[in-house]
């Protein structure tokens, strides 16, 4: 393992700033201009990425992403029901938070690739954004079936119009149309500030994951070992995905990463309207408290490694 | 000046609602409400308001007695189980009470 | 311990007045008052607070049954027809009355 | 529905003290609170809230009386002399008493 | 018309966004912070150039800019009143917004010269604060006559000292201070983001449009139609002035786009206090739901274009 | 003295606005972000600094930097007692602000000396974090003594826990660990627009200083006198402190330049929860409406004219 990315370091203060309870949290107005900046800018990057290459078989791979977004959540329910002895709303719940993904988790990976020049397919953002949708209504379902009255109007809109998706596809629908040319005026602030923005958003999330660990405690052990054990079998799924798709090495590891990540703001927001009876403290405090810190330290380097020696044995 | 009496309904609950309960208030016959932004704590422990979904917004709603009654019932048998939610009612008196 | 009684007017109105309104309560006989920022809906349509001039204010003052009145009179002739506005009064009890 | 009679006891106060006061308010027996941002004007000048240390805070404890009392008490002989800081306490009525 | 500039683009996306009551909202305190970043950049940015240029007639320009500050209102109100059956205070508020300026149509303005390498009189800021005024005190009287108690000198604190006034005369006088290698070590911040804060700001010009749709549709076609006409009328009037100023090609189609755009900021502020009985969402309704789009989408190229017309007459 | 630097003419905006009555305020979530940038890149700046070179007697300088911040307050207390009559509360409290440091008025050093190419120590801002605390306990001890009741564990958290302190210290280590090439993907946010950020927190500082003329007044001629007076002779003592450790010329301005500038987060923050009879607008009034403002229009060029004589002195 090659030395810390910078970006960590923060997540790493912000960790132990919140341990240690010092008030270095950012103003809730700045943490939501943060992450939108990393949202616009995913999306544009994407969108630049996409001006320059044929998008192949776009379709095809949204389908395959959006069946995985679905098997996930339908693997990790019996496993919480039955293993964690959950109820049925918040086993459901935790497990479409694991069928979703992780914008932060998907940033981060972003940057370690950055560093290492490792290329990925460009419409990542896209599936990125395909992918936070499925679980929910699988987590939906499973908690409800399907003859409950919920606000599915309300839900729907939640779920395709959030934040995320509505940056994300719109940046990467305006980077597509300005192409790289067109966006160098917009640059300095979009592309250039993106690693600081970033450890400003590590600085926090550090911070918002410790605050997390006290619930955690209350949970007991399973939480912790379901947070840690359930992306490195989603990720696997992931890689597998992404290889027989066709993706390069970059795109496939990205895409174990992506099934590794486990959702903490589209799926909560959905599952406190959709599902009001399920804990929501239980569910971030395995996403947050364990498995986001889990991927981004540990996760992800890993995921890269097992990608390349599958590649090796591939090409061999 | 003529004062006269009115109920005010304060809602004290998770900021994930305010998207939803202005329509079962308009329903249940309230002609407005006012929403501040709020944090606190109560049986469901801390919501600190430090992240997106775990502050807490105070509403108030000037109503008749007989509105405040059936929203503070409606709120009850809805949410009160799955939401972290606190209620009460005051007396209050207003001016122009047709407006309520 | 001895509480006195005392009123607790309050007013909803639009952030524009913040500038203009304390003069006002000085005048007429407040001995301070307490703002928060708020958002809201009545019958002049919605408010979200969510751009520079539409957002409310929510106003509290402590003070006596005659200055309340007169306030709340003074806001009646002065603003009720040009601004969106709710004012109502409740009573409370205080600890160091001579400070209302 | 069965309405039953509490006290809201609530406190306009410097920001400054937020970190210290929920531990007070526990020990005396209430059990919970909701803090709102606040700015305002009273014997100690403008607390204006633009900048960190000169902001207040609205709290509210829905509590029995006997526990409002405590609270205001303790506030009265603890913190007056040196802190910005307003208490009143009004009648409400609220829906879950066990809660309070 | 050549292709879209990318910030227009974040303009589109947020109308989109908030025509499907999308929230992708900017925190307000994020808004504020873009507006005065903009505004001392476009300060600083005059400053940094009057520094290096002789300041020339200043002094007469004003004065026949706060002569067309005044003179716009005068014909807009008697269409207003008598056409579109405005009430008085109502007539009077709208007029006062269509005499006076839009910041943020300037920054547009600026945006696109920039990309095209027309250069433009480098006071032009100082012109812009200037022209916020005038319409304002004409407003007033419009609606109150001479004779009625008006709280004068709130309403002059509010618009002499207002935040666009001070940051934008501020920005000028450091700038011209400081002059352009004095501020090389805040050019980062102020002038390498610009477009990128622009973005930004658009992106949320674009929500609140939208938002003043649904009062457009309340107040009838005579708005809409209002929105468009006035706007050009306008144009046509502010490129004669510049004309007849000397100003340069650049100078005289910035003067046309100004006199062309609509206030949204100071001018509401102002008349909100000053001529309460005027109903704010009507002014705004055209202002920012038609004639703000109506200008950055269609309006800058065309009077631009018209400016070169009338260059290209003159010279032949 | 050379030309005012930029990002004065910032303050000098502010102060204007201010005391104009004039409305350009920052939201209180960029001021808070802005302090945030500023401790950040200042202790990133440091670490990355230290990365380079040998740390030296860092401990050794550490204590005499303490006495010195314990000995300051402990000078300015009988003074304030005594001749300005204050009651012994407010003189503690007075005298913990003098006895600590403005990180504001160091982010102004640094700017200056960036200018002129000056070099010093790079473990200042441990230094400056480390003398934010001892004035702290002596202020508390001079006004309490030593067997009242004092929440000394709040207090204690309060002090060593302060956002100041652990984002000092917390981007010393990671500039430290990161080392310059490390850091390269965040300069564009923390080192590219450190100026220019400065420049926004300045313009907010003349505000703030503004608004504290009002209380200034209040309380006659003594404080103006001891807002100027207290910070030349803390220089003094700070230059020579900094001298016979053997600092270079930019390290012992510097520290004469930590020594005269006066606290108001810290202290304020601490001394209102630990000594609450204390009033807290007097102190303020002397640190932000007097020592802030001299200290960076004039007292930065004269401690470092003066250092420059001593050294000049010492080497003849
Ligand atoms: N006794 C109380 N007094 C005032 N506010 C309360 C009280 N209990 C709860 N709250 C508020 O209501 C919210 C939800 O309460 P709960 O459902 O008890 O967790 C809390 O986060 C507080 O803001
Ligand atoms: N019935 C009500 N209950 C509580 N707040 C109200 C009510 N009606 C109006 N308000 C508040 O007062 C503001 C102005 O009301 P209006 O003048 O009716 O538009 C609204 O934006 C609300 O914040
Ligand atoms: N008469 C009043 N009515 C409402 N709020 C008040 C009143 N007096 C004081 N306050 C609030 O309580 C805070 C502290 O008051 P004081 O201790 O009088 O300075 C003020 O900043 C106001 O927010
Ligand atoms: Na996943
Ligand atoms: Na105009
Ligand atoms: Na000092």
């Amino acid at each position: 393992m090659t030395s810390l990315d910078p970006v960590l370091l923060f997540f790493i203060l912000g960790l132990t700033a919140g341990l240690m309870r010092a008030d270095v949290r950012l103003p809730s107005a700045i943490y939501e201009l943060i992450s939108m900046l990393l949202l616009l800018t995913i999306g544009l990057k994407g969108g630049v990425e996409l001006a320059r290459q044929p998008v192949g078989s776009l379709a095809f791979q949204a389908l395959a992403v959006i069946a995985m977004g679905a098997v996930l959540p339908l693997l990790a329910f019996p496993v919480l029901r039955h293993v964690g002895r959950l109820k049925r709303a918040d086993a459901a719940s935790v497990a479409a938070h694991y069928g979703s993904v992780s914008v932060a988790t998907y940033a981060v990976a972003t940057a370690y690739f950055m560093t290492r020049e490792i290329p990925f397919e460009a419409h990542m953002p896209f599936l990125l954004a395909v992918l936070e949708i499925p679980a929910i209504v699988v987590g939906i379902l499973l908690a409800k079936g399907l003859n409950r009255d919920i606000r599915i109007g309300q839900v729907a809109h939640e779920v395709f119009l959030g934040k995320g998706i509505v940056l994300l596809i719109g940046g990467l629908l305006i980077g597509w149309i300005a192409g790289y040319e067109g966006l160098a005026s917009i640059k300095p602030l979009f592309f250039d500030l993106f690693k600081g923005v970033l450890a400003l958003f590590l600085l926090e999330m550090g911070l918002i994951t410790a605050s997390q660990f006290s619930s955690l405690r209350q949970y007991g052990p399973f939480l912790l070992v379901f947070g840690i054990v359930m992306p490195l079998v989603s990720s696997v799924i992931g890689m597998l995905i992404g290889f027989n798709l066709g993706l390069s090495l970059g795109g496939t590891a990205m895409l174990a990463i992506l099934a590794a990540s486990a959702s903490y703001i589209a799926v909560p927001a959905a599952m406190r309207i959709s599902v009001p009876e399920a804990n929501p403290t239980l569910s971030l405090a395995a996403s947050l408290g364990v498995t986001f810190p889990f991927n981004v330290l540990v996760g992800i380097p890993l995921y890269h490694t097992m990608t390349e020696q599958l590649f090796a044995i591939a090409r061999s | 000046m003529s004062h006269v009496a009115r109920k005010l309904l304060t809602i004290v609950t998770e900021s994930a609602l305010e998207k939803i309960l202005p329509e079962d208030f308009k329903k249940l016959g309230a002609r407005g409400f006012t929403i501040t932004e709020a944090r606190g704590q109560g049986s469901r422990g801390m919501r600190s308001g430090t992240w997106d979904e775990n502050g807490n917004i105070r509403i108030e709603i000037l109503c008749d007695s007989v509105t405040a009654d059936a929203i503070a019932h409606h709120l009850q048998t809805r949410y009160y189980d799955d939401y972290a939610m606190v209620v009460f009612i005051s007396d209050v008196m207003v001016l122009r009470p047709d407006k309520f």
